[in-house]
């Protein structure tokens, strides 16, 4: 076993990092900053600025073109294939199109974040009732994911994230498809989480909450950071 | 430990699960296999029952000494004691200068002007020997002939050399092109059923990529599809099994009538325990195989 | 072949229709509303209200359980199910979850809601061409659909539902991944769409966009429409 | 006119691109196709050659008319000339006495102890008569036995009776058994064929329910999935057919050296160009049906 690096140290660090899908073009150009542990972020910028890129990078369901990305004091560019499922274990994501197994019911899709780490199912069916509880669908866990509305949806792809209390957590758009008010209860359960020590990136287009909320903001445009607001005043 | 037992129940209950999940994908394979190893099975019960009937030609399969004119009755018994004690002698019938005149009349359908119109029995007396299964070949025949050779009182020994020749090769070729047909057979059934099986993955391709994002590790994701790919085999074979008997019954009266006509007692025999383990034991390892083969291209996408 | 009704009767009237997917309850209860030829409808309500239920129940995807809609003076809850495709052409529909397919090329997802009318490939091809400038995606229009961004798919779903000139457009939450400026120039064209005569319904979140555009907007809340705001005063 | 023009355009352009568009499914159910109907194919050909083989057998089947003693040669001629016109007579063979001795003598392995032994030629004359291909069984035998009996000079008829009905059953015997297995097979074909195209179609269900929502009609879905079954079919046969030949290539000199020393001449025989069309339209047949009932249960969901 490799040491734990100490705490104080950035949680993330991208140094360099480009992204290209295809010859010519980048979806992510040299994009380099540091996130500390605990910190809470917005990434914003207009659409295909590179956003969902940049969050696909630090779960290593792709891989960056060029620079070295750095997650908990480990080059994660470097990683092996049969390293991923362990940082992806650590790592909570709302994914912009959810990914539910839609003929599933709503409990197996929370739950299938606490069996890959092989959590007794007894100790699943609590922590997934108490996570469905907060966005408020525990009425809801026998159902098929595919029954449930666009809104439902979201939660249930958001306490999928928060149910294995991730040390990171992505969430890319995920209050696109509900109500202000419910966007508030949602956003405030992903600070909370936060606060309780996790490093939080949120993608968001609603620049309400980045008011509300004043936290750091990194705002991505054609693949750049072109603004990085608020970062070392804020955090902690 | 205690890890591996709920791994190993996850992994059960998602194959179980993943069975009910989709009865569309289940059903199809699961008819898919069973077919295949009806054909499979068919093809053995028909081997098999082959073989048995060829064994009982290859008793015909006997040589004949035919004795010196005059040896007396006490010689005769002698040698053919004596006989009997070659290795790779089955059996040895005495036949005497009278029955072989009788025989020859026989053969010539009875038409009796024959034997009247011999002044004396030209025809020798001769011990017809039959050989042990193992020796029922054209080497062994040789053996067992040179053996014999130089028995005091044999003058002649005829064995239908080219009958022999002809049997051993009508043997070997038919032996031959069942085992061909059973490879092809085989090698059917392996593309086919490990084609369903990758199909019947690749329609729930969504699962296994979003099972990866949330962290799955690789066995996680594979054990499952094995279990299933495993268990749908099982079920398939034992499907086949029970299908397979019920063509047996329903096939059996009228083909043993048409077979023993032609070659006298016969009784088409069904799978034997251990031949049905082996069946079923085929399908869950194809099945098995087949889920692991669904994997080797596709991959982590 | 029916007469066509006189263009001056409602395009689309609901009579006490509801609609449950699982008995003992509702996702809509008992709504009766009238939509004319050429309006445009916001709909709103929290997550779960029966928005998407109730675009669905218009291009026939669901039945309702009990009531009766009349769309173009055809009850379309007696429809057969082949007359359903010929209803479906002359609406052009913009799903929450995009429905899309990914591995096809954008152009062809676009042309599709053209193909199954028998419209002349070149004739596809310039058609495609126009709506795809109109979202901005005419240079993304040889890639598959899946390796677009979120806000780029969105735009294609709704070029798609455009491309054939609809007498009927509805939006389920069409800016839902779209950012502040973007959102401003895709509703403009909906709004165009609408003003060139097309019947518009967009179920939002964004409230914004409700006080901008200041149209008729139905406010529904678990299956019930709680408010009607403005119906006859601002459609033309 | 020109939209059905218009739609059969993108019918087959939808077709050829699903077929390039998910490879994966194409592949498997190409190879699955091709498996099954090289499977179909290699047992008919063994089939008809089988049947070659017996046809060779069944010019076996002759009837002797022994003559009745002291007949003169022109009797013979004339009787010989009779016979021939006989219906369902194929050809007939003079055997005189003498031949008839020379025979029996070679039958018993030339000891001619025999024939020295004998004071007059016991043995007939006769007539070796066989049939004509359609007369080749119990029945037809029979009749031309009948048409023989009241012939003057004929002093009796022997045809083995038992021999023949023996062939006859084991001729039929092995026809029902091929058509029974063919039956067998070509059902297994379809089954395993129409699961692994309804299977294909499940994995593409996403297309057909969008293309539903944009207002596709039954037939603009249907049609290109037909055509590419279809097509699959055709394709899945040519390359079964392929594969048969070269299979055929390869094992007929082995094979056929075997069958010669067994039965004479013999030389398997590939398709005929109409067997090859069928095998083709079939494999094209099934593949459309296939399709076709990948809807049937599925529907509109
Ligand atoms: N798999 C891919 N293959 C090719 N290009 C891609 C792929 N994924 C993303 N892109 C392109 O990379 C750019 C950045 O995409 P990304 O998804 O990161 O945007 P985004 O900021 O998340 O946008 P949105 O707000 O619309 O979701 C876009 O132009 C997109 O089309
Ligand atoms: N196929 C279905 N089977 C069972 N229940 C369903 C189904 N579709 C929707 N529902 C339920 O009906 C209610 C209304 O759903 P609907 O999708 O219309 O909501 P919505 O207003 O679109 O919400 P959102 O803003 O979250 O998209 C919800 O409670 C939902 O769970
Ligand atoms: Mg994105
Ligand atoms: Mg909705």
């Amino acid at each position: 076993m490799r040491r734990e690096p100490p705490v104080t140290d950035p949680f993330v660090r991208m140094y360099h990092v480009s992204k290209s899908y295809m010859a010519g073009t980048f979806a992510l150009h040299d994009v380099s900053l540091e996130v500390d542990r605990g910190e809470f972020v917005f990434l914003t910028g207009p659409s295909g600025a590179g956003k969902t890129t940049l969050l696909k990078l630090l779960f290593a369901a792709e891989r960056p073109s060029e620079g070295q990305i750095i997650l908990r004091g480990r080059n994660i560019t470097r990683l092996r294939e049969y390293g991923i499922p362990a940082l992806r274990r650590r790592i909570g994501v709302v994914f912009q199109d959810f990914k539910l197994l839609g003929h599933r019911s709503v409990e197996e899709n929370v739950g299938m974040a606490l069996e890959v780490r092989g959590t007794p199912p007894r100790e699943i069916r609590s922590r997934v009732f108490r996570v469905l509880k907060q966005v408020g669908l525990q009425h809801r866990r026998y159902h098929r994911a595919e029954a449930l509305s666009g809104g439902e949806q979201q939660r249930v792809a958001l306490a999928r994230a928060l149910v294995n209390d991730p040390e990171l957590l992505l969430a890319d758009e995920p209050t696109g498809n509900l109500d202000p008010e419910l966007t508030l209860e949602i956003m405030d359960l992903i600070a909370s989480a936060g606060a309780r020590g996790t490093t939080v990136v949120v993608a968001t287009h609603d620049l309400s909450l980045i008011d509300r909320y004043a936290k750091r903001t990194l705002h991505l445009e054609a693949g750049c950071v072109k603004r990085d607001a608020g970062a070392a005043a804020i955090s902690a | 430990m205690r890890l591996l037992v709920v791994h190993l129940f996850y992994a059960a209950r998602s194959a179980i699960r993943g069975l009910w999940a989709s009865p569309v994908t289940t059903g199809v394979a699961l008819v898919t296999i069973a077919v295949s190893l009806v054909l499979v099975g068919a093809f053995g019960l028909l081997v098999t029952n082959m073989q048995g009937l060829l064994d009982r030609v290859g008793e015909d399969l006997r040589v004949t000494a035919y004795l010196e004119e005059g040896i007396s009755d006490e010689d005769l018994k002698r040698l053919a004691l004596l006989t009997q004690t070659v290795e790779g002698v089955a059996s040895v019938e005495t036949i005497s200068k009278d029955d072989a005149l009788r025989i020859f009349d026989e053969r010539l359908g009875g038409r009796s002007g024959l034997l009247e119109g011999l002044e004396y029995n030209p025809l020798p007396a001769s011990l017809e020997i039959t050989l042990v299964e193992s020796q029922r070949s054209v080497g062994g025949l040789r053996v067992v002939v040179e053996s014999l050779d130089g028995l005091p009182g044999i003058e002649e020994l005829s064995y239908g050399e080219e009958w022999v020749e002809g049997y051993a090769r009508a043997l070997s070729m038919i032996r031959g092109l069942g085992v061909g047909v059973a490879c092809v057979l085989a090698l059917a059934t392996l593309l086919i059923v490990g084609n369903t099986i990758k199909l019947a993955v690749y329609a729930r391709r969504d699962e296994i990529e979003i099972l990866g994002l949330v962290g799955a590790s690789r066995s996680f994701v594979r054990i499952p599809f094995l279990l299933e790919g495993f268990t749908q085999g099982t079920l398939a074979a034992l499907m086949a099994l029970g299908l397979l008997y019920i063509l047996y019954r329903i096939l059996t009266p009228s083909l043993a009538a048409g077979i023993e006509l032609l070659m006298g007692h016969a009784s088409p025999a069904f799978f034997s325990p251990f031949q049905m383990f082996l069946l079923v034991a085929s399908g869950a390892f194809v099945g098995a195989l087949g889920s692991a083969a669904a994997f080797v291209e596709g991959g982590r996408r």
